[in-house]
């Protein structure tokens, strides 16, 4: 058994709840602890092009993990995407707005003023956002209400605060501790381009053998549920 | 290049503001006999210990509809304050502040007070000596508190982020246009931009400081490294 | 001392110690009329510091200041007025002129209730008695003491104060200027009539200006009245010395002789006899006679048909040429120092061991007690 | 909490640093009589008006191995330099560097030139004169830079998150913690630690404050507002 | 100028013009041997400027400064020994004492590679002998203008220079402290002996310490000598009236004796004649001469027997009395100012109209061309 090995994980923070309970999990099994640091994934591939100690890198599309494999700095062969994203539509637990029995026409009452998205030039949530607005046909009507975080956690943060009255957001962080008392509403899958999330295991990686067992953890049945459970889509290809 | 402009307005007006309203604050600090004071000396430092986005954090709680401040802006002017120009203006002073007064106490106290009394003797009231003698003379201050928190507003992108929420043209400063343009792998695009705001943040800073020597440098430039 | 029927005359009467400071208190208490009082005192006296607490820059620990009949400042009642509002101008023994402004601005500073006009008038009317107008433009730093002085001085001079304290104005100026810059207090003072409290060491400008003096020593008045009365008669050994006397000689009075307004007295141990100015002595008394140098007169055969009473016979014991002047010390019994011209020295050929006659006014001998 | 105390030592040491080289940099530039001067005062200012994260990206660029700084560690070292704890000391003093350098030039420049041709009258030469004169009688200014210096880099997290890559333990310091969880909305969490470091920060410059009260106050401490 | 065989001795030859300053340039070539020398001029005259350049401080435009054999500044040679290095002790006008440091410590600053010991005890002398040791743990904000003068006077004694530059350095001292001083510094020159540069406005302190006098006025030196030379015979009228003198009158040479060392001239267009010391002029020439106030005596009876050659008969036209001294002007054809005491004012019962006879002797007498 591998004790005493730590694997050093870069994750995007929209799995950072999933991937905590899939790294305690992996610890019960393998003794290996796994160290999570979560962040924004355009960091971690600039940091990992600049020689990172991350053995494995979650990102949050599946864009960067193919530049960073292009670049040689994956192991071979070990880039996957282990999960696809899901978006909701959130409003806080005090809002009047129902959300839940509305769905989009709660993004057109008058009592939401601002509608806090990840912005879309650089987020894949905010893509996914936008495209879904535009599919269900009231992005011209939205256009001005919409604000953006810098990533799709400041964007709940906007809703939560209470600043926006609403938030496209992630499902994993509607499910989070902190926002889990608020009302969410699924946008249907089919209503944007699959938010498809890469991972693959650094060829820096100083132990690559833990390394491949927490991909292959991550794939096996158990990671896929905690995946799942925390709002996450399963690819069908894998 | 609208970004540009908005992050120039914003750190003129930042820059303004604080100097108006550190000014007084620093110099109740310079000159108060009160023994408790470096403890408002200290409060005034705390801005710069919490991490900008967490400061934006908070200011965004503060103006929204439950905070304090979004109530009070709400009732005066019908409308929220976070993501307005006038909600990055107000996180930003908040922010920026102890760059701005920091520089000013230090430079107020270093003053000699020979020459406030020489001033009160000759029938100067608080203000004309304030005015007429103790500015003048804090000039190398003054000009270090603008240049610190026009700098830094410029570049400010954590508490601009949180509470502006990113809009073209309303709170999308340059600094957030740049990161973006990191975050998105557009470096060439990201360097250009770079660039061109440490060019022109170079052309101001350097007329602050040519004119400042100016003013400052006929009748004290003697002693000089030989 | 004199006092006027009505007018706003200046009372001081106050306490002061400085923090951390316990060997030096100054407690006063002194009227100040119209006109020129000189403040006279050894260095550390408590001059600079009886002035701060007039013009309102330090607090005095208990007391009353008022010009006439408005209060500056007065402890019981915790009234104190800001130096700002109290209207009296202060030169300051450190000048403090403001170093980023002009000599012509600094003298501006104080003139602002009126019109453009008058100002520069009155300005450029003081650059000109001053004679500093072709230092107008130039900053404090780059002029010289004496002209910094000056600058101080007319700063201080264009207000209309109600009172004036010069702390040692005139002091790093050459003989000329300050007999002009003199002459020129004197017109002002003649013009303005207001208390003014006047600093100096210097004797020479107390006889050129001084309608009263007050001594002050150790924080404390020690003699007020007329200059000479004050500085002449010096009632204290150590004020005998600040104001220049170079004899101090000790004396047993031998008898009055009040029809005359003298009274005879021997000096030391000695056989000398001298007539000295009537005081309230009686026979047997000891005290001290202070005599100037420059008020002994040498003569080389013994002088006849002068109205001058003592004439001492005696021994030039040394004689020493310092610059101008030569000192000679003669031995009538009790040693005494005189100053002599050079010229008196050839003509009367005055050597060590020459026979000499010592002349001296009654009126220059002064008892100290 | 362990990511307070790696904070400390960051910030004490960046501190620390930066008064080691910000002083000779700002004694330089405060009595040099070069007529250029101004242009280096600019850029000193510079570092400012970028985001931190941009800087940090620079400074990532930099210290990686194709980076000059990164291939000059290593060939000195024989490791990397992003992603330790030097690297972030290194990041951050050239992004606090004029916080620290503006108002030791402002107080260096408000010390009497009389003060300086005394000293050397008295044979004193320029370090002694430094020492004993200039820099008790600009301690306002030091302390400013001290303080400016050491909350900036306590709250300091763009370059810090870029460069450090927030691993736990090594880089990961207090503010880049809070941000973390505030960004995973804990906020609970996030409050707790804020507020710890807020008091923490708050007693050391309390500290910095009243120490430097009692050497400063006595002499000087005469002209008051009334 | 007396010149010692081989001993270092301070040559100075410069220019300088200030920044920005166009009517005044200093323009002086001098040499100061051992001891004190004064120099003396008016405000303005240039000497600060000049002690300034000789420490170093300020760069003059062109010339040479040497101390013996060892080069200062030599502007051919690009040649500039920074002020530190020139070991040369220079009291300030504006003193400049370290405001963050006590007393001691400022006094302490110049000696540094001195033991612990001898340094304490070198302090605790000069504190002893400037009478401020009570004040050592003082700052300079909370002593006294005179207190603060005395100890920047010490903190430069202290130290072991290769020259002394006192600029005014006893100004604002009582006259008590001032003959104190005046001794610890002959002591302290005895003892040394290296050039010193002494300046100051007050003729005491040339009387009493002047070996030399060197006079400036404008940028220039107008005069060089011993101090009786330079200033009681001066050369210019500017000069006269800073050294002091209250007449001087424009007279015309009758005629020579150059036997006696004298000449006779009559003064103005009056029918007074007296004689003056011999000068390079002839008949007919033209000049002023510069008597004193103080050198004047009154009678109020013809003198007798009296070895003065010059007496004049004279008319009082007025009397005032300006503190301990009585200014008489007195009519005689041309109107002399005579200073005399009190005292002799009533002895003689002099009053306006009064006829009087004035005794001038001839060395008080000079000419200034
Ligand atoms: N830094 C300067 N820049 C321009 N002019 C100056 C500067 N310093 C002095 N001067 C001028 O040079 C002349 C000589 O000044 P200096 O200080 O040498 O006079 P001084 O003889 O010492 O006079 P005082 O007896 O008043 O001290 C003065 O006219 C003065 O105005
Ligand atoms: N701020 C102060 N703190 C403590 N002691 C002080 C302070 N200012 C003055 N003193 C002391 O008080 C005494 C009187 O000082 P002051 O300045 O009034 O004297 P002065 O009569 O003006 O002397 P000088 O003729 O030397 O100027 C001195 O012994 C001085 O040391
Ligand atoms: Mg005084
Ligand atoms: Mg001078």
């Amino acid at each position: 058994r591998a004790q005493g090995q730590t694997l050093r994980v870069a994750a995007a923070a929209d799995v950072k709840f999933a991937m905590e309970e899939l790294a305690a999990q992996f610890e019960s099994m393998t003794g290996i602890k796994v160290d999570i640091t979560t962040g924004s994934s355009g960091n971690f591939f600039a940091q990992i092009q600049s020689g990172a100690p991350f053995d494995l890198f979650f990102s949050a599309d599946l864009q960067y993990p193919q530049k960073l494999e292009a670049a040689g700095f994956a192991e071979p062969g070990t880039l996957f995407e282990y999960a696809q994203g899901q978006i909701v539509i959130w409003t806080p637990p005090d809002s009047t707005v129902e959300v839940t029995k509305q769905g989009w026409s709660a993004l057109l009452d008058s009592r939401v003023q601002k509608i806090a998205i990840a912005n879309p030039e650089v987020a894949p949530y905010g893509r996914a956002a936008v495209s879904a607005l535009k599919k269900a046909g009231i992005f011209e009507q939205v256009k001005t209400k919409l604000v953006y975080g810098e990533n799709v956690s400041q964007a709940a943060q906007f809703a939560r605060s209470g600043n926006a009255q609403a938030g496209i957001i992630a499902h994993s962080l509607a499910l989070s501790p902190g926002m889990k008392d608020g009302k969410a509403w699924e946008i249907p899958a089919g209503m944007h381009p699959p938010i498809e999330q890469g991972a693959l295991v650094a060829n820096n990686a100083k132990n690559k053998a833990a390394a491949l067992a927490f991909l292959n953890f991550v794939k096996s049945s158990l990671g896929r549920k905690t995946l799942e459970k925390h709002g996450f889509a399963i690819p069908a290809n894998r | 290049m609208s970004s540009l402009a908005l992050s120039f307005e914003l750190a003129g007006c930042v820059a303004a503001i604080l100097l108006a309203i550190g000014t007084p604050v620093a110099y109740w600090l310079a000159y108060s006999n009160w023994r408790g004071k470096f403890l408002l000396e200290s409060i005034v430092a705390l801005p710069l210990v919490l991490p900008p986005t967490v400061l934006g954090f908070y200011a965004l709680l503060a103006m929204g509809p439950r905070g304090p401040l979004g109530r009070l802006w709400m009732a005066l002017f019908g409308h929220g304050l976070a993501f307005t120009f006038s909600g990055l203006v107000i996180a930003s002073v908040v922010y920026s502040f102890p760059f701005a007064v920091q520089p000013l106490i230090a430079s107020f106290e270093a003053v000699d007070r020979k020459l406030l009394d020489a001033s009160a003797v000759l029938g100067a009231g608080k203000w004309r000596t304030f005015r007429r003698i103790i500015l003048p003379l804090s000039l190398p201050g003054v000009v270090t508190a603008l240049v610190l928190s026009f700098a830094h507003t410029l570049g400010e992108f954590g508490v601009v982020l949180m509470v502006g929420g990113n809009l073209a043209g309303v709170t999308r400063t340059v600094s957030i246009d740049i990161y973006d343009r990191v975050q998105s792998i557009e470096y060439r695009a990201a360097n250009h931009l770079a660039l061109l705001l440490l060019g022109i943040s170079f052309a101001v800073l350097c007329l602050v400081y040519a004119v400042n020597r100016c003013v400052w440098a006929p009748a004290w430039a003697r002693w000089t490294v030989k | 001392m004199d006092r006027e029927v009505n007018p706003p005359v200046l009372a001081v009467d106050i306490r002061k110690q400085h923090r951390g400071q316990t060997s030096f208190v100054l407690d006063v208490s002194l009227e100040v009329s119209l006109g020129i009082t000189i403040l006279f005192g050894p260095s550390g006296a408590g001059k600079s510091t009886l002035l701060d607490c007039i013009a309102g820059l330090v607090r005095p620990d208990a007391g009353k200041i008022s010009i006439g009949k408005s209060v500056l400042f007065d402890s019981t009642m915790h009234f104190d007025v800001p130096p700002q509002k109290r209207r009296i101008a202060y030169v300051f023994q450190s000048l403090a002129l403001f170093p980023h402004l002009t000599v012509e601005k600094n003298i501006e500073y104080g003139l602002r209730d009126i019109p453009e006009e008058d100002r520069r008038a009155c300005v450029s009317e003081i650059l000109g008695d001053f004679r500093i107008e072709k230092l107008k433009n130039q900053k404090p730093a780059q002029i010289s003491g004496g002209e910094r002085q000056r600058a101080a001085l007319a700063r201080s001079l264009v207000t209309a104060p109600r009172v004036l304290l010069l702390d040692e104005p005139l002091t790093g100026l050459d003989a000329e200027l300050k007999a002009a810059i003199v002459e020129d207090l004197r017109a002002w003072n003649a013009a303005k009539r207001i208390p003014i409290l006047y600093v100096t060491h210097s004797r020479d400008e107390v006889d050129a200006l001084g309608e009263r003096v007050i001594a002050v020593d150790n924080g404390r008045i020690v003699g007020h009245g007329a200059p000479m009365d004050v500085l002449d008669a010096p009632r204290r050994k150590r004020l005998a010395q600040a104001a220049g006397f170079e004899n101090l000689l000790s004396a047993v009075v031998l008898g009055l002789r009040e029809a005359d307004g003298v009274m005879r007295v021997r000096l030391g141990d000695s056989r000398c006899e001298i007539e000295v100015p009537l005081a309230h002595a009686s026979p047997g008394d000891r005290g001290q006679i202070a005599i100037r140098a420059g008020d002994i007169l040498l003569a080389s055969e013994r002088p006849r048909g002068l109205s001058a009473r003592n004439i001492l016979e005696g021994r030039i014991a040394s004689l020493e040429q310092r610059g101008g002047m030569c000192v000679a010390r003669v031995d009538c019994g009790v040693t005494f120092v005189a100053h002599v011209t050079p010229g008196a020295v050839r003509e009367l050929e005055l050597a060590p061991e020459k026979q000499v006659w010592l002349v001296l006014k009654t009126h220059s001998c002064h008892l100290v007690d």
